[in-house]
């Protein structure tokens, strides 16, 4: 067992005792840095390991939340039950739109994004099909219940948030580390001599938007339902910027980098609260600085690793 | 030991100045009230929180401010920031007495500790279309501009307008932050409206005076109670905003009550201006009322300050007035006034 | 009998006729080779066969099928691989997942098989390993598996390219100027490496100025001048013809 | 006319050139042969300052060049055509060439070298409106050349200038070399093709992964066994 | 009819503004690659500094309307020009050679960064600049009453527009520029301080800003530390339309969008006014992939 690992399983020990000490502002600061976790690896699908510039992402998680908002308040559907149906439906609007965006290039592609960020909050504003309940969004989402327990304090929904980065954490790293996660790296390196080695790029390229588009669908359900009301607001393009800024800080293609990117974004804005007014400037200043120091990203990503050993036992044999 | 109150505030982000205006405000009243010894013997310190006007941010700074063993708290700015906050309160049975919040179901889910001192979008929607019918304006414009209040605003007004048989010839939304308004004044004036009623905030307000004006369009321009803000005439100039109308609860300054005058000379003493606007002088309404409970009843406890507030508390002087709550914890009374702005920028009350 | 087999092949950008009613063929097993003046159309042919431009008009014939207008991943699937005229590597990875890069297109895992990873995708992984592994040794690379491509010295990345193509498993591959920017050395090192392709039962097409090179190994050479085939034959042939000699070789003064 | 003293050159943490010494005449052509990433390129760009070196020195008669900055270096008389030609592609020929003059303040000192190059390679001046990029590869690299004849060059540092180039314009690209030689700019020219190159210049030097290993005239160089064997295919 | 002319007459003093901030954003991004995400807060910064310095010097009282407001263009152009290099130096300089998404990712701090700077010593709340300082004139075309103003804004854009272009075309220093934008070791062969090249660039992409800024403040009047983040953004979307790091591209995009969006309104809807204006975008870069005067140079392989 190598050091690295020690040092992952006492933070993840601290991490699972944390609401034992702290007070329930700090675990619910902890919740925040968890959706913005779970959001930003899911981004990193497509931004940092296929390397399309989107700057759009809250789209998806909007629709995944609004999804869950409208089916429990209309028909009462449990918000469990919800979570992947928020996801699909988030996985197909990614589809529907990136299908025809996708063969954009780097920053034409990014201004496309936000467009359509921009378009689906207008969209919730204005009460598209009359369900979204306008700029009040929607309220009264209820709680999501496991086995008969309610999730409800802030406590809970640390273990409910953080036990799912988890899982987000094991499939995304072996999504990662297999053919699927090394064909989106070809593409961000060389899209046209990966389409030469018989990669489907503009396929691929899809497919990231897609897992990505169903993984936001599931944050926001889990959003909805933290909060129990959700508003236009909070799926601005403004938030699809915190989460690029996420991934890019963090280090893009590295899951530690923007788990600790999440840590730094959400987290430090709290902990400059004692500045008051002057709080956001200090964060700007301090986003510029970890860039120039950390030009990568605070942890880039590491080079996967082969355990080519089968291959010299076949060659004893011979 | 001392008394904590909490102030929820938006001190950055777009709606920065009516939260450092709300912490002034509520400095000034806890400073005075320490002055003259404090509460049950002891300190009122307040303990102020940002809530950057975004509702995933407030509801944080609500979780701060509730593990801070605060006996109530005042304010926020704007509806869905507020309702992000109300839950996380009610669950830990913390007074809140919110300001500039007016959305009608705020207080619609029967939470027992929460408290308004803004009157309510249907409130105003009535008094809006008494006042257009009144006036016996025909054709009749609406313009919002899609936040949760004014579009609140906005529909409420719409559909009493309706039933009562106005005719209404417009219908929209402007985007705010934009600088020029000239294309939707177009087609407005193409609508050829007896009136238009603009339910958004005053900066937007002012543009569009400003440059209705340039467009030499003579039409009656009536606002909304966000209107209701001095640097309204600025933005327009006095020229453009003269004969503009607005409907508002009443600010100090139109207040003949002691507490309104002294509270407006403390103000520009300390601070050398004047409030900017009503929105966050009904913050130090809040906190005036929690105070007031706190006093009547010595007590910080959560259950007898709300029931103080709902049912004992009557007629209390304010700084707009007088104050009781409802047993929705809606602020109770006829408050809203016509104002005129004058050929030297004055609001003038009608 | 032959594999690949190019028809009235024509492409212009704007006013430029880049490839002019182009015909010829490529036998099974041969070593064919296209030279023709800078700009005359070779990559641009190479460029239409592998999908990358879509021809104006013509066909392109691969093992009895018209393969013009299917996308380039899906004629990589049917077996041609090719390498680029500058250097096309994805610099940043290692050189074992540039070769894995190749393998790609033979694996079948999804999405949802690589987050769960029943047995046989377990499997499918370390096939492609074994398989890059040994396209590794055959180019001499093997010493380099986890060196990026970007630090590896130029000929070693043309041989890195070549590593990659043959990961595919190609029935044809097409080189455009694999030994530019070699030396003499290193370009006898690269015809046996040829050599050892075409063993493989693999059929090889190539572009390439260095006329000893070709000279050597093509059994057949196409040339090209103007966007037109301007002549076709052995080595010897298309040495001697005067149209090959004026437009290209050029007269030796010594 | 231009001395290198222990040159030492690093990429990040991994050194490319060991220390190495080497000096040009005036009015010579000495060529640079080595294998693939020995450090040609590299000394190239170290003269020309896109790299800085981590010790050692450079003398252009004898002023130290090592310390400045590129730009710097290129108004005293360095010109270098780059590997890989890098003409600025969305640029017309004309442009291209003005930009090699870009130093070069005297106007008539422009337009008689303008004259001089259209005279070299009279393809260039029926294609003065041509964007660069269209060019073919042999024209792209006429232009390279003739944007670093622009600058007024006192020494002319030559990368490749051959790379991927049919046969008849690699020798016509070399008798050019010959006339820009003779015209009086001394020339360093590196070269994959090294018989070509040793045939053109006066002395050679044989670099090996960052270190000079040889150095002498270009007929001995020719003879010498090893050479024949490492560059000239035995 | 008549209202469409006169929405078109809207669209065109809107699109005019758009296209000034839209000039120095391409720019920026024309030799940098860079999407200046701070561009928008340099534009707000020029609307700030050109009301602290209307108010404290009274140029215009002392030498006439047209000279004082020259001055002071001037002015705001200079010291935006130069917080401008100063902002290349600090926070894009040393990320050079990084990837391209951290400087995007500067730049956004940087914006956080001036937007509440301003804040912090203007106040949050709106700022006002004086009235009638502009004389308030009209021309009569075509029967509508079009505020002189506006002409004068859409001229000022497209003499600005020109002399960027000629400057860029057809002078040595121009071609520099964009030999540096098209590779800056090689630019450096040529003898070109590429150095001094993109100061030169961060001096005019924030002084265009600066000067849409001042201009902004004195017609409109309102000013407010977040506008910046709107205008940038339009801006950016303008430059994309036209093809961005084209210069007039950015003047054709802006007007455009400018034109798009009180078209769109006017006749759509006023509440689906930028969901209109983006779902153009998006229509034209399906389309055209690098905008409408983008360069179309496919790869060459
Ligand atoms: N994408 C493109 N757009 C415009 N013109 C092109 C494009 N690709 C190639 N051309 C032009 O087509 C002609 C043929 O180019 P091609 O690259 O096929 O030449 P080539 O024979 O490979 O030459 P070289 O030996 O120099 O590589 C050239 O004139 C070139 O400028
Ligand atoms: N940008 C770079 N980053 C890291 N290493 C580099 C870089 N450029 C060159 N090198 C390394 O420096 C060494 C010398 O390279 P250089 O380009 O000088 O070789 P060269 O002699 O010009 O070779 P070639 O004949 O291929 O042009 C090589 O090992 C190469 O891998
Ligand atoms: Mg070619
Ligand atoms: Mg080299």
């Amino acid at each position: 067992m190598n050091r690295k690992r020690i040092i992952d399983i006492i933070i993840i020990l601290v991490l699972a005792c944390a609401p034992l000490f702290l007070n329930t502002y700090w675990v619910d600061v902890l919740n925040n840095i968890g959706i913005y976790a779970i959001l930003a690896l899911s981004l990193n699908f497509i931004l940092g390991h296929t390397g399309l510039f989107h700057m759009g992402h809250a789209a998806f998680y909007a629709i995944g939340a609004y999804t869950t908002a409208i089916l429990n308040t209309m028909y009462h559907i449990p918000i469990i039950w919800l979570m992947p149906l928020s996801g699909v439906l988030a996985g197909i609007f990614g589809y529907l739109v990136a299908r025809p965006i996708i063969h954009l290039r780097g920053d034409y592609l990014l201004i496309v994004t936000i467009g359509i960020v921009e378009i689906v909050r207008i969209a919730l504003v204005n009460n598209i099909f009359g369900i979204t309940g306008g700029s009040n969004g929607i309220f009264g989402i209820s709680r999501p219940k496991l086995w008969g327990f309610v999730i409800r304090r802030p406590q809970d929904f640390f273990y409910y948030i953080w036990i799912f980065l988890g899982i987000s954490v094991y499939l995304f790293y072996r999504l990662e580390n297999s053919r699927f996660g090394r064909a989106l790296n070809y593409i961000k390196e060389d899209d046209l001599a990966a389409e030469g080695s018989g990669v489907d790029s503009s396929g691929y390229k899809l497919k990231a938007f897609i897992i990505g588009a169903i993984w936001a669908g599931f944050v926001g359900n889990i959003y909805a339902s933290k909060m129990t009301i959700i508003s236009p607001e909070s799926f601005s393009f403004w938030e699809s910027v915190i989460l690029f800024v996420i991934v890019i800080l963090g280090g893009s293609g590295s899951m530690r980098g923007i788990i600790l990117g999440s840590f730094l974004i959400i987290g430090l804005p709290e902990l400059f609260r004692q500045f008051a007014s002057a709080r956001m400037l200090i964060f700007g200043a301090a986003m510029v600085v970890m860039m120039i120091f950390r030009p990568q990203g605070i942890i880039p990503p590491k080079p996967r690793t082969y355990n080519l050993d089968f291959l010299k036992l076949g060659e004893a044999e011979k | 030991k001392t008394i904590k109150i909490g102030l929820l505030c938006p001190l950055t982000g777009s709606w920065a100045s009516e939260g450092q205006d709300m912490e002034k405000i509520v400095t000034l009243l806890a400073d005075e009230l320490n002055a003259k010894g404090g509460l049950l013997g002891s300190e009122v310190e307040i303990v102020v929180e940002d809530d950057g006007g975004d509702p995933r941010t407030a509801a944080l700074a609500a979780q701060r401010l509730s593990a801070q063993d605060i006996v109530g708290v005042i304010g926020t700015y704007g509806s869905s920031v507020t309702e992000a906050t109300q839950a996380i309160f009610d669950e830990a049975k913390i007074i809140q007495i919110a300001n500039g919040s007016t959305a009608i179901r705020l207080t619609e889910k029967g939470l027992k500790y929460f408290f308004r001192t803004s009157p309510r979008d249907d409130e105003q929607g009535r008094v809006a279309a008494n006042y257009l019918t009144g006036k016996g304006f025909k054709r009749i414009a609406i313009l919002h501009d899609n936040t949760t209040y004014a579009k609140g605003l906005a529909d409420e007004t719409k559909s009493l307008l309706e039933k009562k048989g106005a005719n209404i010839v417009f219908y929209d939304a402007l985007t705010p932050g934009e600088r020029d308004y000239s294309a939707i004044l177009t087609n407005l004036k193409a609508a050829n409206p007896d009136v238009v009623f603009f339910t958004g905030y005053y900066p937007e307000a002012g543009l569009l005076l400003r440059q209705k004006k340039e467009m030499g369009w003579n039409v009656p321009f009536i606002g909304g109670d966000a209107t209701n803000n001095p640097d309204l005439v600025k933005i327009a100039g006095k020229d453009a905003a003269e004969g503009f109308m607005f409907l508002s609860p009443p600010v100090p300054q139109d207040l003949d009550s002691k507490e309104a005058k002294d509270f407006l000379a403390a103000y520009k003493k300390k601070y050398g201006d004047l409030p900017g606007s009503v929105w966050a002088v009904l913050s130090g309404d809040g906190f005036l009322a929690l105070t007031t409970a706190i006093k009547a009843t010595k007590s910080t406890d959560s259950d007898v300050l709300a029931d103080y507030l709902h049912n004992k508390l009557k007629d209390m002087p304010g700084l707009t007035g007088k104050i009781s709550f409802d047993s929705k914890g809606d602020r109770v009374g006829d408050l809203y006034r016509i104002y005129k702005v004058d050929a030297n920028g004055n609001f003038v009350l009608q | 009998m032959s594999l690949l087999e190019l028809r009235n092949l024509t492409k212009t950008f704007g006013g430029l006729m880049a490839v002019n009613e182009v015909s010829f063929s490529v036998d099974k097993g041969a070593v064919v080779g296209l030279i023709g003046p800078n700009g005359a159309g070779k990559t641009t042919v190479f460029n239409l066969i592998t999908g990358n431009y879509k021809p104006d008009s013509g066909e392109i014939i691969f093992e009895g099928e018209n393969i013009v207008g299917l996308p380039t991943h899906k004629i990589v699937n049917l077996g041609i691989a090719r390498t680029f005229q500058t250097i096309r590597l994805f610099q940043n990875l290692s050189v074992l997942e540039n070769v894995l890069a190749g393998c790609h297109c033979r694996m079948k895992a999804g999405m949802l098989a690589c987050m769960f990873r029943p047995k046989w995708q377990k499997e499918e992984e370390k096939e492609a390993l074994k398989k890059a592994w040994a396209e590794l040794e055959f180019v001499g690379l093997s010493k380099e598996l986890t060196n990026k491509a970007k630090n590896l010295s130029y000929g070693n990345q043309r041989l890195l390219e070549i590593a990659r193509a043959l990961a595919t498993s190609p029935k044809l591959i097409i080189l455009d100027e694999p030994a530019g920017g070699m030396n003499e050395q290193e370009t006898q090192e690269l015809v046996e490496l040829i050599g050892e392709i075409k063993k493989r039962g693999i059929t090889v097409l190539l572009i390439e100025h260095d006329m000893s090179l070709v000279m050597r190994i093509c059994e057949h050479i196409v040339v090209l001048e103007h966007g037109a085939k301007i002549a076709e034959g052995t080595p010897e042939e298309v040495k001697n013809n005067p149209l090959v000699i004026e437009a290209y070789l050029g007269v030796d003064e010594d | 006319m231009l001395r290198i003293e222990n040159l030492h050159v690093s990429y990040g943490n991994v050194e490319a050139l060991h220390g190495i010494n080497l000096e040009v005449k005036e009015g010579e052509i000495v060529t640079l042969l080595g294998a693939n990433g020995a450090g040609k390129s590299t000394t190239l760009n170290t003269i020309s300052g896109l790299l800085k070196p981590t010790k050692g020195t450079i003398y252009f008669k004898d002023v130290e060049i090592s310390k400045l900055e590129a730009h710097e270096i290129v108004s005293l008389g360095i010109a270098q055509v780059p590997e890989g030609r890098r003409v600025f592609s969305t640029l017309t020929v004309q442009e291209n060439l003005n930009l090699g003059a870009f130093t070069v303040l005297d106007e008539k000192t422009i337009q008689k070298n303008l004259e001089w190059i259209f005279s070299l390679f009279p393809r260039l001046k029926e294609r003065r409106k041509q964007l660069a990029g269209t060019l073919s590869g042999g024209e792209q690299q006429m232009l390279a050349i003739a944007r670093g004849l622009m600058a007024n060059p006192k020494i002319l540092l030559l990368d490749e200038p051959s790379l991927g180039l049919a046969p008849i314009l690699v020798k016509s690209i070399f008798a050019t070399i010959k006339e820009i030689n003779e015209s009086g700019v001394t020339v360093l020219l590196v070269e994959q093709n090294a018989r070509a190159a040793l045939k053109l210049a006066h002395r050679g030097y044989v670099i090996e992964v960052g270190n000079i290993v040889l150095a002498d005239s270009s007929e001995n160089l020719l003879s010498n066994p090893e050479v024949r064997k490492a560059y000239l295919g035995g | 009819m008549e209202l469409f002319i006169q929405q078109l007459t809207n669209g065109l003093a809107i699109g005019g503004i758009y296209a000034l901030i839209a000039l120095g954003y391409t720019m920026v991004y024309g030799v940098m690659k860079l999407i200046n995400f701070a561009h928008g807060d340099l534009f707000s910064i020029g609307a700030y500094l050109g009301l602290t310095l209307l108010l404290s010097l009274g140029l215009v009282d002392k030498i006439g309307v047209l000279g004082g407001i020259l001055l002071l263009m001037l002015m705001v152009m200079g010291l935006v020009g130069i917080i401008g290099i100063i902002l290349e130096r600090v926070a894009y300089r040393p990320l050079r050679k990084a990837d391209r998404l951290s400087a995007v990712v500067s730049a956004l701090g940087a914006s956080i960064f001036f937007a509440n700077s301003l804040m912090l010593i203007y106040g949050a709340k709106f700022r006002v600049y004086p009235h009638n300082i502009l004389p308030k004139m009209a021309v009569d075309i075509l029967g509508m009453k079009i505020p002189l103003i506006r002409i004068l804004l859409l001229l000022a854009s497209f003499i600005l527009m020109t002399a960027l272009y000629l400057f860029v075309q057809k002078t040595k220093t121009g071609t520099a520029i964009r030999a540096a934008a098209i590779d800056q070791g090689a630019a450096k062969l040529m003898g070109i301080n590429v150095n001094k090249i993109i100061s030169i660039v961060f001096f005019i992409g924030p002084a265009l800003g600066g000067a849409a800024g001042i201009m902004v403040g004195l017609y409109y009047g309102q000013i407010n530390f977040l506008m910046g983040w709107l205008y940038g953004l339009k801006a950016f979307i303008a430059a994309v339309i036209g093809g961005i790091g084209n210069i007039p591209g950015a003047m054709l995009g802006g007007i455009i969008l400018g034109v798009v969006e009180s078209l769109g309104a006017a006749y759509v809807s006023f509440a689906w006014k930028d969901a209109i204006a983006f779902l153009v975008l998006i229509i034209i870069l399906i389309v055209r992939p690098t905008g409408i005067l983008g360069e179309r140079v496919a790869e060459k392989v």
